[in-house]
């Protein structure tokens, strides 16, 4: 699974993009930003506010409860501040 | 027509654009935003700010909102065009332009369109302020005005 | 700033006059109405149309709904250029930009300011239509988008 | 009392403007109006439907009840139709 991520939610986590293997029994958007935060201090710091982050599958906006699955492109961010 | 660029963009050229070739146009509305200065007016310095964007997504989601205004209102041809990158004051960041035979179509639609764009398209501002680079907060105000679209 | 004229003007220059100098400008809105073809497609022919106005009391008028659009919102500069004299299909008729700081004070004024010049702004069109040229009847929808200002 | 004419006010009239002395009982615009009938059938025909007669007087919109005197400068026209 391809994961991004973008603006403070990039600075936190170090790092802008990442491909990792997602364990099985992570099935949904929720279930995955739980297992992230298993990974280490800065992913816990990054996704301890969950209002603010934003969740996209292969680029559409979704919920928690989304499904997630091998292969998908998941983008992480924070509420969009263009225009 | 969208465009994502880090360049500059020529407004009058852009605009003239929509109607070219199209006698029926009688109406071209346009939204140009630009970069304030935030930093107090006593500190002497200037205030300039980095966007970031989701390359793909920027672009498959501003495609959506412009096809979601033609849906809703008879237009003959509209344009976004988003900046990214680093940018200073006074530099134009976003044009949306929107042409039609009605005045009305043209005005709302550019109206629906900046709105979308600033809740839907993945942009972020990172503003270099006195006190150093900020990501800047979305406004709960800028939902609001999404929001009254749906009604 | 009101300006009424033969001549086209460069609608890029403009509007950026509107935020020239001026780093607390957020926004400029814009629109820009056309001269549109009401010949039948298959006629073959282009329908022109002349202007016709009144020198002295369009300026005036027009410096009132100005001021009254700066007492609404707040706006950092405007402008209103509104052509006369003959034009074609095609052709640039008038403008109005208006700069704000914030993006709902543009939009909204600039809307304000089309709407109301339609209806207070002295000037006549005279159409040259395939069976002869004919004075434009005022239409009642504009007179209902002027009216809903007043809320 | 300067008096314009616009558009097919203009046209019907058959002048852009005049100088015109105006007689002592005229004191309002609907009085003026109603002596401009009386000049000629161009005039008659020009004011007939006077739902369509838009009157300005020193470059100000103005009502039928609106006080007319010599030297102001008093326009007819058609709504307007510009933008």
């Amino acid at each position: 699974m391809k994961l991004l991520y973008f603006a403070w939610l990039r600075q936190k986590i170090g790092k802008a993009e990442e491909t990792l293997d997602v364990p099985p029994h992570v099935k949904e958007v929720g279930q995955l930003l739980d297992w992230l935060e298993s990974l280490g201090p800065n992913y816990a710091t990054a996704l301890k506010e969950r209002r603010a982050v934003k969740v996209a599958v292969n680029q559409d906006y979704v919920g928690l409860t989304h499904p997630v699955k091998s292969g998908d492109e998941v983008a992480l961010f924070p509420p969009v501040t263009g225009g | 027509m969208i465009r994502v660029q880090r360049e500059d963009f020529d407004v009058g050229t852009e605009l003239a654009k929509l109607a070219a070739g199209n006698h029926q146009v009688g109406g071209i509305a346009s939204f140009v935003g630009l970069v304030r200065d935030i930093a107090p007016k006593d500190s002497g310095a200037e205030s300039a700010m980095t966007l970031e964007h989701y390359p793909g997504m920027t672009e498959k989601r501003l495609a959506e909102i412009e096809a979601e205004a033609h849906r809703r209102w008879p237009l003959a041809a509209t344009v976004i065009i988003h900046r990214y990158g680093r940018l200073e004051p006074g530099d134009r960041i976003v044009l949306v332009g929107t042409a039609s035979s009605h005045r009305e179509a043209a005005l709302e639609s550019c109206a629906f369109l900046i709105d979308w764009l600033k809740t839907e398209a993945p942009f972020w501002k990172l503003e270099e302020g006195p006190e150093g680079a900020k990501w800047v907060e979305a406004r709960s105000s800028d939902d609001a005005r999404k929001e009254a679209w749906k009604k």
